[in-house]
């Protein structure tokens, strides 16, 4: 690992990873972060590689780059009002004092630490490997790997689908969102409180409730 | 040989609230007549007075069988009529709950005088309409609670009692008080819960050193090396008892509680619940940790002068009539703590008597400002004048309970504080020589305020006014006068109880002050050893 | 100078730090998606790094542990970006600062 | 010792009061004739034991007759006790308040007649009598301590009897307040005794404490602080200086209260005290000297007040302190059985004093002398008795009061020749406003007393009456004990019963000393004249000469009673106990106590209200959150 | 390979009829029957592990000892079943309100609960990651469900915090994974006992992030921010579920991570002032705010995190000495009856706000009168959670604090005992208003307040639960502390 070829990948690609990071700080388009999103991502992936890790380097491009940073960009696209400048919020003062910190301590641990003997070798034939890990050792999470992934997927069809039958469960109105607003006297649970009372229990399932208007949905 | 077998003790913990449970259970007017329960006589307020009435009695009833049982020979001083088991038992880790009860010479009289005056609240209730049965209920529970903490002989047992008497007293007061209510009862729970907070840790660590709870094992035990300096438990316990006797400066609650409260729950409050704290100073502080004890003897006099002092200072200011018998309150339960301090059978015994003696007389006086305010409204001091005219009977009743208060000989309050001064001078003599003047102050507000709202001339605005005229206004002040009239001349009904119940715990105080002043001679004076 | 463990984990550290940031500053909810994914890239960066270099049993339950984590933050994001939009759809808007409609 | 009373015969003595007491109290409210009656049957019969009790305890020259003692509880170390103990001192002291409650009962039949509250006047005054009658027959100090509170108590109600009256309502408090002040000493006195010597016995602390004290084995500062707390309670419950103001606004009470209660018996009480604890007394010079000092002091200074007071019965209330004082003084130097013998004789001609300015206020309806004159033509009977008082007061031979007067004066003369003086001046004085009163009051023409109030019970006064009989028989009884009781002295057989109650047996004797017999009598005869000649005959204009520029300021100074009542009221009591130290207390309780508590709680409340603003629904100050808390550990752990 | 499967089967069965719930969405809407289907997965999980425990099975690991079945887990599981019950039984309602996704919404709810009970039951890190994933991610998206404003901001700030707690946790896992080698927590207690000095400063931060990593989830301050807002805007069964389930899986695997795997004096010394530190700033937090809320979901949510930082004290505790069995058997009893009470705030909530519409504190005057069952039980589980007897936190509260107290920890229990004070000041404010203060001119009046049969029957089993703990607690101790001692050893 001293060859100036590794070197040079090394640095290259973590220059890549945390350039990329960086410009997704700076960039002032959102579409543009995401890209520089995924340039990082493929630093890491690079990282990976001189790493001998080739298989998750696929899964790396392929999931991050090919699935996630992808559905960012769709989220991006369904949401047109949205602001897109990739604004910061003030919050960026204490986010930036943070930031120095648990880069110093990490930093820190990282090369104060004791890590043991070190590995000359990577270890071999790492897709196969892994794949029988995955279903020998690693059986039981991958299992519920399996229904985390299901969970997610229905979960977000769920959530993502309009659902026209729903019974809205809290009445929105302006005075809430005005009462929210204010000062800490005047509390949004108030405007909860305000709103006329829940349809019978009775009330079939398939029955809308008759009681207040439904502005619930309405895009 | 004490009803062996038999548990006399929860029957009469537990009669209150299951006769709470079956008066919240009758029907109320709204549910349509019932084939039994529509049988039933009275309206809905009349029945659950009653049935109150009568569970009351019952109560009252069994208390008096045990005190009458009572074995009072030389070997009585132990807990009679006990009733234990392990309740609750974590193996290994030493959390262990013991149901226990039992009677001792200390506690046998306050438990009397907690069944006799919550009988005298019910019957001072009677004209309750606003949601009676459960407010008979709650009363009765509160009684269960009350009567819970004098008779159960372990800490968390004790501990259990001491809490289950907050939402009782919460409720009572803010639903059926007047005034500011609602902040009096949460003053109330919010400065009971701070207190007994303290005392669960003082309890927690006793517990753990001795690695039991039982009151009767945990005084025999080694609390030198319990995870609290043993001084540090003494004062966390305290903290609870002070807020509860009350102790300047930990008394403020219960002016606020006290004159908010229905007259009922004041009597109960003035009459018994203060009662815990002092019963507690002596059932466990003094019996648990007698080296502290003894090392706090001049700390817990001084502050009981100024209980004492203080105490009937504010109340000669007070206007607010219900007030001012509550700020006395202040003053009168610190001869409690003076007679505490003394350490002595003498001291002890008449501070256990001055707690039964003020519970009476103060019970009295509540159920007397009671009726008047129920008949003027008002409990300003300066609305009133020559109420006598108009209400002879409440009117010398009421000076009755005034003289019986400021300390009149052939009354109880005479004995119990003539006997707290007896025993408390031969150790603190300048702290009871200031105490004596609390006598006099307590003359002044007293006679001061019988002057102002019940002499006097006649006044047309009070002309309206009836006298006591119904039987259960005549009964609480008949059976109030007379047992502060025969406990003040015939004092050895309870005194020989007293002597037999604080008898082991002045030999306990004695036995660690033989040991401290050998210690003096040691080098390090001031820790004494593990005393007992 | 060796390219060693101590390396990969500096820059791990970095990259967590500015996904922290970016997590804790971005106004837009999916920018803060994104920190989160900066951060979990920063977690398998150093995972992959023990695995290689770390001199024990784990090498390849280091790698199966990356396996989970790539898809767990696939799954993640899917929801992330379905809860977005629920909220966009209510209110016009994934701008963290103005998601406050309950507080204090 | 064998037993010349039986026990059962000394507790139906005390007990006759006590049911006549309850009997009143529980049945006989509705039925005033019945209370009145059964009162005097009962204190009658009481009288009637009393005498055979005297009778036997002279049958043994007035030697302690000791009966077993009865333990009332016990508590540790401490045991009280109940019992009676007879002796001479008692055994008079019985027959003393026994008559005179049964011919100041019989008086008020008809003086309280109508009155709204009859029976329970009757009722306070047999609660009063048994009260008095325990006081005297207690053994031991705890028992007699507690009788001194109910007498006290018995006092308070009866001073307050016309409570609708704000000034007997405000008097009675005073009354209980001052005296409980000199109890407070008392009570400090029995707990110290007990402390150091551990018993309540009366004789045991006689003899016992005062051999070992005078062996050395007992402190003699505790000895005096205890007989020092005696003559506390002694001076408020006889109202002695500066303990005082008590007693003349106790005259609001009935008039038959103050005949028995604040001239013959209760206020004597403090006297009995003392003679009681005379040994004691004799043990401690300082003690002795510091009471007859008291004495000289408050004899002059109270027959000075009286002298300017326009209300009959203040006037007598302050030749009460006065006389009492006689008493105290004589108790400081020594003249124990003369004092005791005083304390009987004053104890007839006193309440004859005030039976008869009841009598005039019976049909006058005032006590206000400026209202009254030229009685003793309506009145024959009472100013026949009321002069009789008179002269007993003044110390004119042959009067019960010239005999027990001279005695104390030779004592004084032969134990402190300044204390003497303040004597006879006292005599002096006392023989012109007693005279006064009487010029003022049955001379001259009658001035018209005043109308009754529209709701009290009276009479017209315009056109003043004799008394019925139930009124000028007693005032005649007493009048006759008045001249009459002075006579036992001379066989000396008085001073032995009364000397038989001290631990050393002493013969009694009696003595006559010409010289202070003129000088006494002179000054009497003085006073009277002097009094005849200003207020009978209009020697001097009074009222030019209280204007007069000499006379002007003490004038004032006594019109305002030497400003004590001023002094205690206002300013002690008024300004700086209730203005001062109680407001400050009151205020503190309020603006510091309750304040901490309440803001404590604020201080919590508004330490949410601020909290809470860090929940500001941002999920970047909740993410914020996580990171600080992970720093805040890793400090935790850097620190500790 | 049947016999690792078998120790499965309790969170199989969840897993397997979680499926079924979802294929059977797509034809079936008759809420009774698929609630009947998911409250049967439920029971025949627990019937499942019953068995297990009645065959002896208790002890054996499975699965290359990821999955552990001990005593302390099958504890968790029937806490869990039984959060994950009360959540189901509350939500009849709930499911009213979303016709057409009744199967998802109750699938959602077995996976959450499977990826609890597996949490409880896990012994590796990889394990526990994903485990806790599964169940976020469904609680993420439940949170959501309704799709409205407070709902779906609710989700999203859920989510994004979460996420961000997890990748704490993740970097705090990936430097253990790396020091000690090994995912198993045995493997890494072997390595922690024997790590050198150049070693402990990772092993701490680590640490330090792993508290933060299940903090969160356990909702201990100053992770807690996400509470009150995914409490309020959440559908209130699933809050519930949160405020109970969630927070006793993260605890279960805050005890098992720390007892198992970092257990070693030098680094358990840290730990104890650490827990002590975070009790008294959840409690403090927690109580002092909630004073101030109006909204009793909010209240709860705040009460939560006070109530998280009582069982802290049990974690404190466990880590100084002497007392370990004693602090965690403290704080499963402490957590059981936690759960019952809780549960019973929440379902009583459920069911007014059912009728009136309303979670706001204000509207709930003159309940009393108008509901006095529902009110009862109400203030009978906020008596509990002050800790007053005759309730299961009155016990809970006095076992905690014992532990702090034998453990030296005197002070903490002093600071605890002042917050019951504290809490003594909000929990009481519902109360009154029931009972005490009149119901406000032109409040919502329903005429019947009869909860549905699912919520009465939950609702009379959890009350039941805190007065059967309360009044006989030495079984559920003897039980906690049986199933403590599986992990010490």
């Amino acid at each position: 690992m001293d060859s100036v070829g590794f070197h040079l990948a090394f640095w290259s690609l973590a220059a890549i990873t945390v350039g990329g990071a960086l410009m997704v700080i700076v960039s002032r388009n959102l579409i543009h972060a995401v890209i520089y999103l995924i340039l990082s991502f493929i630093g890491v992936a690079g990282l990976f590689l001189t790493l001998s890790a080739d298989f998750l380097a696929l899964v790396q491009i392929l999931i991050y780059v090919g699935a996630i940073a992808v559905l960012m960009l769709f989220a991006i696209l369904l949401t047109p009002h949205a602001i897109r400048d990739n604004a910061e919020t003030p919050m960026r003062y204490p986010a930036a004092i943070l930031m120095g910190l648990v880069i110093a301590a990490g930093a820190f641990v990282a090369l104060e630490t004791d890590w043991g003997a070190m590995r000359d070798e990577a270890i071999p034939a790492q897709a196969r490997v892994i794949g029988e890990s995955l279903i020998n050792h690693y059986v039981l999470p991958f299992e519920i790997g399996a229904v985390l992934l299901t969970a997610a997927l229905v979960g977000a069809i769920a959530l993502a689908r309009e659902d026209e039958e729903d019974v809205p469960i809290h009445r929105d109105s302006l005075a809430q969102e005005s009462l929210a607003q204010e000062a800490p006297g005047g509390l949004p649970e108030a405007a909860v409180a305000v709103a006329p009372p829940a349809s019978g229990p009775a009330a079939g399932p398939s029955s809308p409730s008759a009681g207040g208007p439904s502005a619930g949905g309405g895009a | 040989m004490n009803g062996d077998g038999f548990p006399i003790l929860s029957l009469l913990v537990f009669l209150p609230t299951a006769g709470a449970l079956l008066i919240a259970l009758l029907p109320s007017e709204r549910v349509p007549t019932h084939a039994l329960l529509g049988a039933l006589p009275g309206n809905e307020a009349q029945r659950a007075r009653w049935l109150a009435l009568l569970i009351a009695l019952a109560s009252l009833g069994i208390s008096l069988g045990l005190f009458i049982d009572f074995d009072r020979s030389a070997g009585g001083a132990a807990f009679q009529y006990t009733d234990t088991f392990t309740w609750i038992k974590a193996d290994d880790v030493g959390f262990t709950v013991t149901y226990a009860f039992g009677v001792d010479g200390l506690s046998l009289p306050l438990v009397l005088l907690t069944s006799l005056l919550t009988t005298v609240a019910v019957l001072i209730s009677w004209r309750i309409d606003l949601r009676p049965k459960e407010y008979f209920a709650w009363l009765l529970i509160l009684e269960t609670a009350v009567l819970g903490v004098f008779t159960s002989l372990d800490l968390l047992f004790f501990f259990l009692f001491w809490e289950l008497e907050l939402i009782p007293m919460f409720l009572l007061i803010s639903i059926w008080g007047s005034g500011d209510r609602n902040y009096s009862a949460m003053k109330f729970v919010l400065y009971t819960v701070f207190g007994s907070a303290f005392m669960l840790v003082g309890f927690l660590a006793m517990g753990a050193a001795a690695s039991t709870f039982d009151m009767r094992e945990i005084r025999e035990a080694d609390l030198a090396d319990a995870f609290l300096p043993v001084q540090a438990i003494f004062a966390f316990v305290l903290i609870a008892f002070a807020v509860k006797l009350p102790v300047v400066p930990f008394h403020t609650w219960l002016p606020d509680a006290h004159s908010d409260a229905p007259t009922a729950v004041s009597v109960i409050l003035a009459g018994v619940l203060l009662k815990m704290g002092g019963y507690g100073i002596l059932r466990l502080l003094f019996t648990i940790m007698p080296e502290v004890g003894a090392d706090a003897s001049l700390s817990l006099a001084i502050l009981a002068v100024v209980s004492i002092l203080y105490g009937a200072l504010v109340t000669i200011r007070q206007t607010d009539l219900k007030r001012l018998v509550a700020y006395s309150s202040v003053s009168h339960m610190g001869f409690v703590l003076l007679g505490v301090s003394a350490l002595g059978v003498t001291g002890l015994s008449g501070a256990a008597m001055q707690l039964v003696a003020h519970g009476l007389i103060t019970g009295l006086l509540f159920v007397m400002v009671g009726l008047v305010y129920d008949r003027t409204h008002t409990r300003e001091i300066a609305d009133m004048r020559g109420l006598v005219h108009h209400m002879p009977i409440i009117g010398a009743v009421m000076i009755f309970a005034g003289l019986a208060s400021l300390g009149l000989p052939a009354l109880a309050g005479f004995v119990a504080e003539i006997t707290v001064f007896l025993g408390a001078f031969s150790r603190h003599e300048v702290p009871t020589a200031l105490a004596l003047v609390g006598v006099l102050l307590a003359a002044g507000y007293m006679l001061w305020v019988l002057q102002r709202s019940f002499f006097g001339p006649r006044d047309d605005r009070w002309e309206h006014l009836e006298d006591a005229k119904s039987w259960w206004e005549y009964a609480p002040m008949a059976v109030l006068c007379g047992a502060i009239i025969l406990l003040g001349v015939y004092p050895k009904l309870v005194m020989e109880l007293f002597e037999l119940g604080t008898q082991p715990i002045a030999d306990g105080l004695q036995l660690v002050r033989a040991g401290l002043s050998d210690g003096s001679v040691a080098a390090l004076p001031g820790l004494g050893g593990g005393g007992g | 100078m060796t390219i060693a463990l101590e390396e990969y984990l500096v820059v791990a550290a970095v990259l967590f730090g500015i996904g922290l940031y970016v997590a804790l500053s971005k106004r837009n909810a999916i920018g803060v998606l994104m920190g989160i994914e900066l951060m979990l890239n920063s977690v398998n960066l150093t995972l992959v790094a023990f695995s290689r270099f770390s001199e024990s049993a784990v090498a390849l339950s280091t790698q199966v542990f990356v396996v989970f984590i790539i898809a767990v933050a696939a799954a993640e994001v899917a929801v992330g970006l379905a809860l977005a939009m629920v909220v966009y759809r209510n209110r016009h808007t994934v701008s963290i600062d103005e998601i406050n409609l309950m507080k204090w | 010792m064998s037993e010349p009373v039986p026990e059962g015969i000394i507790w139906l003595i005390f007990f006759l009061p006590v049911a006549s007491f309850a009997a009143i109290a529980l049945w006989l409210r509705r039925a005033p004739r019945l209370a009145g009656l059964t009162t005097v049957f009962a204190i009658a019969l009481a009288f009637a034991l009393s005498l055979y009790t005297l009778a036997e305890v002279i049958g043994e020259n007035g030697v302690a007759v000791g009966f077993g003692t009865h333990e009332l509880f016990s508590a540790g170390g401490l045991i009280v006790n109940v019992g009676a103990r007879i002796d001479g001192l008692s055994a008079v002291m019985l027959v003393v308040v026994t008559s005179v409650s049964l011919l100041v009962q019989v008086y008020s039949l008809a003086y309280m007649r109508g009155d709204r509250g009859f029976s329970r006047y009757f009722a306070y005054m047999s609660l009063f009598t048994a009260a008095m009658l325990g006081l005297i027959l207690a053994d031991n100090l705890i028992m007699l301590f507690a009788f001194w509170e109910l007498v006290g108590i018995a006092s308070y109600l009866l001073i307050g009897f016309w409570f609708h009256r704000p000034a007997a309502a405000a008097a009675a408090k005073k009354a209980f307040l001052v005296t409980r002040f000199g109890d407070l000493g008392l009570l400090a006195a029995v707990i110290l005794i007990w402390s150091r010597a551990g018993t309540f016995d009366i004789a045991e602390i006689n003899s016992d404490v005062v051999a070992l004290v005078g062996l050395g084995l007992f402190g003699q500062t505790t000895l005096t602080l205890f007989a020092l707390g005696l003559i506390a309670g002694a001076i408020g419950k006889s109202a002695q200086f500066p303990l005082h103001i008590w007693l003349p606004d106790a005259m609001e009470g009935p008039t038959p209260v103050s005949a028995l209660i604040h001239s013959a018996t209760m206020v004597a009480a403090g006297v009995y005290l003392l003679a009681r604890f005379f040994p004691v007394l004799e043990a401690s010079a300082f003690a002795s000297d510091f009471i007859a000092w008291i004495g000289a002091v408050t004899a002059v200074g109270a027959a000075l007040l009286a002298v300017v007071q326009t209300d009959i019965k203040r006037v007598l209330a302050y030749s009460t302190i006065s006389q009492l004082a006689y008493l105290m003084f004589a108790l400081g130097i020594g003249a124990y059985p003369a004092a005791v013998f005083h304390l009987m004789t004053h104890a007839f001609f006193k309440p004859l004093l005030f039976l008869g300015a009841g009598s005039v206020s019976h049909t006058t309806n005032t006590f206000d002398m400026t209202k009254m004159g030229g009685l003793r033509r309506a009145m024959p009977l009472t100013y026949i008795t009321f002069v009789i008082g008179s002269l007993s007061l003044a110390g004119i031979i042959p009067l019960a009061g010239f005999w027990s007067k001279d005695e104390i004066l030779i004592d004084a003369w032969d134990h402190n020749k300044a204390i003497f003086i303040f004597g006879l001046i006292a005599v002096g004085l006392t023989a012109f406003y007693m005279f006064r009163v009487i010029s003022l009051t049955f001379h001259g023409d009658y001035r018209g007393g005043e109308p009754p109030a529209p709701d009290e019970h009276g009479v017209d006064p315009s056109h003043p009456h004799e008394s019925p009989r139930n009124m000028t028989v007693p005032m005649a009884i007493l009048a006759l004990m008045a001249v009459i009781a002075g006579w036992i002295t001379f066989g000396g057989e008085f001073q032995t019963w009364v000397n038989g109650a001290l631990p050393q047996f002493e013969e009694g004797h009696f003595e006559w000393r010409t010289g202070i017999f003129l000088a006494s009598t002179a000054l009497a005869v003085a006073g009277i004249g002097g009094a005849v000649l200003i207020y009978q005959r209009g020697l001097i204009d009074v009222a030019a000469l209280r204007a007069a520029p000499l006379v002007a300021p003490i004038d004032r100074l006594l019109a305002n009673k030497f400003y004590m009542d001023v002094l205690a009221e206002e300013l002690l009591v008024r300004r700086l106990f209730y203005g001062g130290g109680a407001r400050l207390a009151a205020v503190f309780d309020v603006q510091v106590i309750d304040a901490t508590v309440n803001g404590v709680w604020r201080a919590t409340f508004n330490l949410g209200r601020w909290g809470r603003l860090a929940q500001n629904g941002q999920v970047q100050t909740a993410a914020a959150g996580l990171f600080v808390g992970a720093a805040v550990i890793w400090g935790v752990v850097v620190i500790f | 390979m049947l016999g690792e499967v078998n120790l499965l089967g309790p969170e199989l069965v969840l897993m397997t009829v979680g499926g079924v719930l979802l294929v059977a969405d797509l034809f079936l809407r008759d809420r009774r029957l698929l609630m009947g289907v998911a409250i049967a997965a439920l029971l025949g999980s627990v019937l499942y592990a019953t068995i297990l425990l009645a065959d002896g099975k208790v002890g054996g690991t499975a699965f290359n000892e990821i999955l552990v079945f001990d005593e302390y887990a099958l504890f968790f599981q029937f806490l869990l079943a039984g959060g994950a019950l009360a959540a189901i039984g509350a939500s009849w309602e709930t499911l009213g309100r979303i016709p057409s996704r009744r199967g998802e919404y109750l699938a959602l709810i077995l996976f959450s609960t499977t990826g609890l009970m597996l949490l409880a039951g896990t012994r590796d890190l990889i394990g526990i990651f994903v485990a806790l994933e599964l169940t976020s991610l469904s609680q993420y998206v439940l949170i959501g469900f309704h799709k409205d404003r407070l709902g779906s901001e609710a989700g999203l700030k859920y989510l994004l915090l979460g996420a961000i707690a997890s990748a704490i946790l993740l970097y705090g896992m990936a430097l253990l994974i790396g020091l000690s080698g090994a995912t198993n927590l045995g493997a890494i207690a072997d390595f922690v006992g024997g790590a050198g000095p150049g070693q402990f400063e990772a092993l701490i931060f680590a640490t330090v992030f792993l508290i933060v990593g299940f903090g969160f989830k356990a909702a201990i301050a100053p992770f807690q921010m996400w509470v009150p807002d995914v409490y309020q805007g959440g559908p209130t069964p699933i809050a519930a579920y949160l405020s109970v389930a969630s927070k006793a899986a993260a605890f279960a695997v805050l005890i098992r991570v720390f007892f198992e795997a970092l257990s070693d004096d030098l680094l358990s010394e840290h730990w104890s002032t650490i827990f002590a530190v975070l009790a008294t700033l959840s409690m403090f937090v927690g109580n002092v705010i909630a004073i101030q809320q109006d909204n009793i979901k909010r209240m709860l949510a705040y009460s939560s995190i006070a109530q998280a930082g009582t069982i802290v004290i049990g974690l404190a505790a466990i880590s100084a000495d002497r007392s370990e069995l004693l602090g965690a058997s403290g704080i499963l009893f402490y957590l059981a009856g936690y759960t019952v009470t809780n549960l019973t705030a929440f379902l009583v909530v459920i069911a007014i706000h059912n009728k009136i519409g309303s979670y706001a504190i204000d509207d709930y005057r003159g309940l009393g009168r108008r509901a006095p069952l529902l009110a009862l039980l109400l203030a009978f589980s906020l008596i509990s959670l002050t800790g007053l007897p005759p309730t299961a936190g009155f016990f809970g509260k006095l076992y905690l604090f014992q532990t702090a107290v034998q453990s030296d920890l005197a002070w903490l229990a002093v600071i605890g005992v002042v917050n019951t004070a504290i809490g003594a000041a909000y929990y009481l404010r519902p109360i009154k208003a029931m009972f005490i203060d009149a119901p406000a001119e032109g409040a919502p009046l329903p005429a019947s307040f009869r909860p549905g049969a699912a919520l009465g029957v939950t609702l009379a089993l959890t009350s039941a639960g805190i007065l059967v703990i309360g009044l006989a607690p030495s079984l559920l101790i003897d039980v906690a502390e049986e199933a403590v001692r599986t992990i010490m050893l």
